[in-house]
C-alpha cells in the first residue's frame, strides 16, 4: 500500500472490498431497480462481483491489466442484462490502459478512470443526464482530473471524486430517464435514483477505501 | 413470495432441466445453459437463435425445436444472457449457412448480443442480427432506448424459424424478420406486479382498485397507472393504440395474439380476444389468424398483452407451416 | 376481486364467443350454451362428451375437436351443467353410433349427466357414462361421494377421443375410458385461493406462508393446511400418495402430467416436473410420455397438480394419436 | 288465502317470496359453501328462482301440480350443481302428489313434503347426518307429520316444522360431511353450517309466511 500509487494488492483488496459491499448493497440497489426496472442490478451485480472473487486467485500477481481484463472478462459472462456489458467494458478499458504498469499513479488512474467511462459510452450510447451510472461516473472523473491536475495528494482527489460521484446519483432522482429500463416510463422514472448510478458510486467507494492509504 | 420453486438461485437451472426431462426428444441442453435443438446443427440449414432474461416462459426455450429455434439463451430471471451463451448457441446451431439473433430490444439483450456477434464472427460464423422493438406503450424515439420488443418477437421466432426449415438463405431469413417486425405492434397491461425470486417482493405495489398499462414483461411498471376498469375498456385501450400505430387498416389482416402474463386464467384471455375481434370487425381489419395463451410471461403476473401482426400471404404461409416445440406443435 | 372480465353474469358467455371468435374451424357454439366439434354429427362414429363447471379452462371446450371431444357442456363457474345442455350434446354429436359420456366425480355432475342419460334415452339414443374419479387426495368410501375427478379428465378425454375418431365402437370406447380410469391418479395444492367471479372474494384465506394440500379444482379448501414448503417437498407430498395408491410399481411405463391451476407460471411446473421424474426415476417407474401446462384450472389459483398415468401399448398409442383441437394439438 | 289449505295462489305466493329471500340471502349462501364448497349455492339458488320467477304466469291458473312441476324443470334447466337436480326432484316429486288437486290440505302438505325429500334422497342418495339439506328436511317433514296426525292446525305443524329445520341446519354445523363437495374436506368439514340445509330452511320458512294465513 502507497499513497502515490496503486499497487496490485490494492486492486485485488477493492475486488473483495466491492464486492462484500455489493453483497450488502444487494437488496438495496434490487429495491432501487424495482422502482423504475426490473428488480435484479443488486442481484446481478452481487452474482458477477462474487464470481470475479473465484478468479482473482488465478491471476498472476503484479499483473494488474490482467486483474483488471479478467475481472472484466468474468462480469461479462455472469452479469448479464445492462450492467454486464457496461461494466465488463469499463474494467477491460481499465485493464488496457494499465498495461505493462506495475502500479497506478494517480495519473495513471485518472487516464484509466476515463478510458473506462469512454468504453461505457461507447457501449451504451447514453448522455450524461440520462439517468444512468454515467451520472454517477462521469462528475467522478472530473473531480479526479482535476485533484490530479491541480497536484493534490491521489487520496484526497479520490475523496473529491467519491463526493461527486455521490452528488451526480443523488441528481439522478429528478431526471426523467431516457435510457435503460427506466426509459420505458417517461416522466414517472423522475423521483427515483437510478439504480447502476447507485452501484457506481459503491465501486467508487470502496476504491478511496482501498486506494492510496497509507 | 409464495412461489413453486426451492431456492431463488436454482430456479432457472431446475426448470431447464425439467424442460429437458419433460420433452426429451426436441431439445438438449448445453453449457453455458443453453437449449439447442436435439438435431442442430443441420448442414446448410440457417440457424436461428434467440434468448433473453428467464421468466417468460415459454418463451424462449420452449420454441427451440422443428420449424422455430435452434436454439434459446436463458439469462437470470429478467436478466438478459451473456454473450458466453450466445456464442455458445451460434456455434451449436451453425450449419454453415449463417444464423440470425432474434434480439428483443433491451439495452442489455442488445449490448450482450452484441458481443456474442463480434466474437462469432471473429470465429468466421456469418451473423445477422434483427431487433424486435413492438411495444407501442413506449414512445420511439432516437434519443431514448426506444420501444420493448414483447409479443412480436414469438410470432416472428415462428415465422423465420418456417422459413429457415424451408431452406430460405440468411439474408432471406434476415428480412423476413425485419418484415415481421415492421408490420407488429404490441402493449400490454397487468393487474397485479410479479415478484423476482431473488428480490422476494413484488417489483410494484397494486391497490385492490388499481392497474398497470403498458407494461413490459419484467415486472417494470407501466405509462401509467388507473381505476380498475371492465375487460371490455381494457382491451379498447390496449387495442386502440395498436391499431393506431402501424396503422392497420380497413380490409388489413391480421393475426391477433392475446397473451397472458403468466398469472391470468384462459378463460380471462378469451374474454379479451373477443371484444378485440369486435374492434378489429368495427374498423374493418380482419382476423384471419390467432394465438390465445400465456405464450411471453411475466413470471406470474396477473394481466395481458396484445399483438397484431399485419399478414401477407408469406407470413401467414410461414405461421401456418409445421412446428414442433414444447410449446407450439401444429402440423406435426 | 382483480379479473379481466367485465361483469360476473357475463363470463362464461363471453368467454365462450371469444374462444369460438379465435378457434373458427374447429368448433361451434349451439343453444343452450354447448360447445359442438364444427363437423358434428359424424355418422357412424361414438360421440365423446364431457361437461362440468365453468373456470377450468381449457377443459373441456378447449378440448373440442378432432381426435378428443365432439362437445363439451359449460356450467355457469365451478357449478356443473344443466341436463339440457348434455341432453343438447348428445344429440348434436349422435351420428347414429352411441354417445359416451366423461362425468367428473361430483355429485352435482354425476346427477346432471344422469338426468340427462335417460332423458337421451327416452329419445332412443345409445349413451353411456364412465365417471373419472382420480383425486387420491380424497379417501375413497362407499359411504361418502368418492373420489373427485381431476387431472386424469383430460388424459382420459384425449385418449378416448382418439379411439372413437379410428371407429372403436361404444362398448369399446367406453371400456377403454374405464380403463384410463382405473390406472390413473392424481393429486393437487393450493399456494393460494381462487375467487368465484360472482362470489367477488377469495373462497378460501391463506396466509402468506401457508399453502393447501390435497384442493380439488373448485376452489374447495384442501385436506390439510400447512407452511409453504419448497418445490420439491411439494412434489414428494402430492407423488408419494399417488404412487402408492395404485399402486404404481418399479418397470411401469407412465405418462406424468404436471399441470398449473391456473396462476402458477410454466417456469415453476417445470420445476415441479424436475423433481417428479426423478421420485419417478428413483422408483423404477419409467416417464414415456409428458404434459406440462394449464389443462385443468381452478380459475387464478396458484399452485399445481399432479397427475400419473399408467401407460400400455393401447393407451399410448391414442395418446399419441392426432388431435387437433384449441388446447392439445399434434399429429396434424 | 286460507288456514285450512294451500291454494294455487298461495304456491305461487311462496315462489316469489322465496326468490326473494334467496336473493337477499345470495351472499350468505355463498360464504356459507365457500368454507366447505365452492362459493356458488347463493348465486345458484338465486338463478335458478329468479328463473321461476318468469314462468309463474305462464302456469294455467290453479294448476298447483303444473305449477310446482314447471318450477322443477325451471330448476333443472338453470341451477345446474348438485342443488338443481335435488330441488328438482323434490318439486317435480310434490308436482305430482298435487296432480288433479285445486287445493292441498294440511294432510296433502305433509304426503307432499314426504314425497319431495323421498325424491331427493332416491336422487342423492344421502342419509340423514351426512350433513346435507336433508339434515334441515327430514325434521321438518317429521315434526309437519307429526302435528297434522295429532290435529294441530296446519300453521301450527308447518311452524314446529320449521323450528325444526331450523334445528337440523344447525345441527349440521358440528356434523363431518358424507355427500356432497363437503365430504372432499373430512374432519375440516365440521364447524361449518351446511348451505344446503340453509337453502331448505329458507325456503320452509318463507312457505310457514305464505301457506295457511289467515
Ligand atoms: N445505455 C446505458 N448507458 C449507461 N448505463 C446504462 C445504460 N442502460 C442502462 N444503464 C445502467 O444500467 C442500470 C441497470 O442495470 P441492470 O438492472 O443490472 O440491468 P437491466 O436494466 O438490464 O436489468 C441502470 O440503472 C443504468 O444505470
Ligand atoms: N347427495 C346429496 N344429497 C342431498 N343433498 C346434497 C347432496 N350433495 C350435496 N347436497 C346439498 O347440496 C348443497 C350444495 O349445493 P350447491 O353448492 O348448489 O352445489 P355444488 O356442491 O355442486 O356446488 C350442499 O350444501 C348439500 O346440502
Ligand atoms: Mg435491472
Ligand atoms: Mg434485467
Ligand atoms: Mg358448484
Ligand atoms: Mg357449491
Amino acid at each position: 500500500m502507497s499513497t502515490a500509487s496503486i499497487a496490485f494488492d490494492d486492486v485485488v483488496a477493492w475486488f473483495n472490498l466491492a464486492a462484500e459491499r455489493l453483497r450488502e448493497a444487494r437488496g438495496y440497489l434490487t429495491d432501487l431497480d424495482s422502482a423504475i426496472g426490473d428488480a435484479d442490478h443488486g442481484t446481478n451485480m452481487d452474482r458477477g462481483f462474487q464470481a470475479v472473487l473465484t478468479i482473482l486467485p488465478t491471476v498472476p500477481a503484479g499483473d494488474i491489466a490482467a486483474l483488471y481484463k479478467g475481472a472484466g472478462r468474468k462480469i461479462l459472462s455472469t452479469v448479464g442484462g445492462a450492467s454486464g456489458p457496461l461494466y465488463y467494458t469499463f474494467m477491460d478499458r481499465i485493464g488496457k490502459t494499465a498495461e505493462g504498469k506495475a502500479e497506478l499513479s494517480g495519473a495513471d488512474f485518472a487516464t484509466a478512470l476515463e478510458a473506462g467511462i469512454a468504453g461505457i459510452q461507447e457501449r451504451g450510447k447514453a448522455e450524461p443526464g440520462d439517468k444512468t451510472m454515467l451520472d454517477a461516473l462521469i462528475p467522478a472523473r472530473d473531480a479526479l482530473r482535476a485533484g490530479i491536475d491541480r497536484g493534490a495528494a491521489p487520496a484526497d482527489a479520490l475523496a473529491a471524486a467519491v463526493e461527486a460521484a455521490e452528488q451526480g446519483m443523488l441528481a439522478t432522482i429528478p431526471l426523467v430517464a431516457r435510457k435503460g429500463r427506466a426509459s420505458y416510463l417517461g416522466e414517472r422514472s423522475a423521483g427515483h435514483q437510478d439504480p447502476g448510478a447507485t452501484s457506481s458510486h459503491l465501486l467508487l467507494q470502496a476504491m478511496a477505501d482501498t486506494f492510496f492509504r497509507p | 413470495m409464495k412461489k413453486l420453486i426451492n431456492t431463488p438461485e436454482d430456479v432457472v437451472d431446475q426448470a431447464l432441466a425439467g424442460m429437458i426431462a419433460a420433452h426429451p426428444g426436441y431439445i438438449r441442453v448445453e453449457e453455458p445453459n443453453i437449449v439447442v435443438r436435439m438435431d442442430a446443427p443441420r448442414p446448410g440449414k440457417v440457424g436461428v437463435i434467440s434468448g433473453g432474461g428467464s421468466g417468460h416462459e415459454p418463451m424462449h426455450g420452449g420454441f427451440v425445436g422443428m420449424g422455430m429455434l435452434d436454439a434459446a439463451c436463458p439469462g437470470a430471471v429478467f436478466t438478459s444472457p451473456v454473450p458466453d451463451q450466445m456464442l455458445a448457441a451460434t456455434k451449436a446451431v451453425n450449419g454453415g449457412a449463417g444464423v440470425l439473433h432474434i434480439v428483443k430490444n433491451y439495452t442489455g439483450d442488445i449490448m450482450n448480443f452484441e458481443i456474442a456477434a463480434e466474437m462469432a464472427r471473429d470465429e468466421g460464423i456469418e451473423v445477422t442480427a434483427v431487433v424486435i422493438a413492438d411495444d407501442v406503450a413506449v414512445k420511439d424515439s432516437l434519443y431514448t432506448a426506444g420501444r420493448r420488443g414483447v409479443g412480436g418477437t414469438v410470432l416472428a421466432e415462428k415465422i423465420v424459424g418456417a422459413a429457415a426449415e424451408a431452406g430460405a438463405d440468411i439474408a432471406t431469413v434476415t428480412a423476413l424478420c425485419q418484415k415481421v417486425q415492421d408490420n407488429v405492434r404490441s402493449m400490454g397491461m397487468a393487474l397485479t406486479s410479479c415478484t423476482v425470486p431473488a428480490a422476494g417482493k413484488p417489483t410494484f405495489e397494486l391497490g385492490d382498485d388499481e392497474m398497470e398499462i403498458g407494461i413490459g414483461i419484467h415486472g417494470e411498471p407501466g405509462r401509467t397507472r388507473m381505476k380498475l376498469a371492465t375487460a371490455d375498456e381494457i382491451t379498447e385501450m390496449l387495442a386502440g393504440p395498436i391499431l393506431d400505430d402501424l396503422p392497420f387498416k380497413a380490409g388489413d389482416e391480421v393475426l391477433a395474439f392475446v397473451n397472458g402474463m403468466g398469472g391470468t386464467p384462459l378463460v380471462e384471455l378469451y374474454i379479451v380476444f373477443n371484444k378485440l375481434a369486435q374492434i378489429c370487425e368495427a374498423r374493418g381489419v380482419k382476423i384471419t389468424r390467432s394465438l390465445v395463451g400465456n405464450y411471453i410471461t411475466s413470471l406470474e403476473m396477473a394481466g395481458c398483452s396484445i399483438t397484431l401482426l399485419k399478414l401477407d400471404e408469406e407470413l401467414t404461409k410461414y405461421w401456418d407451416a409445421p412446428v414442433n416445440t414444447p410449446a407450439l406443435r401444429w402440423g406435426v
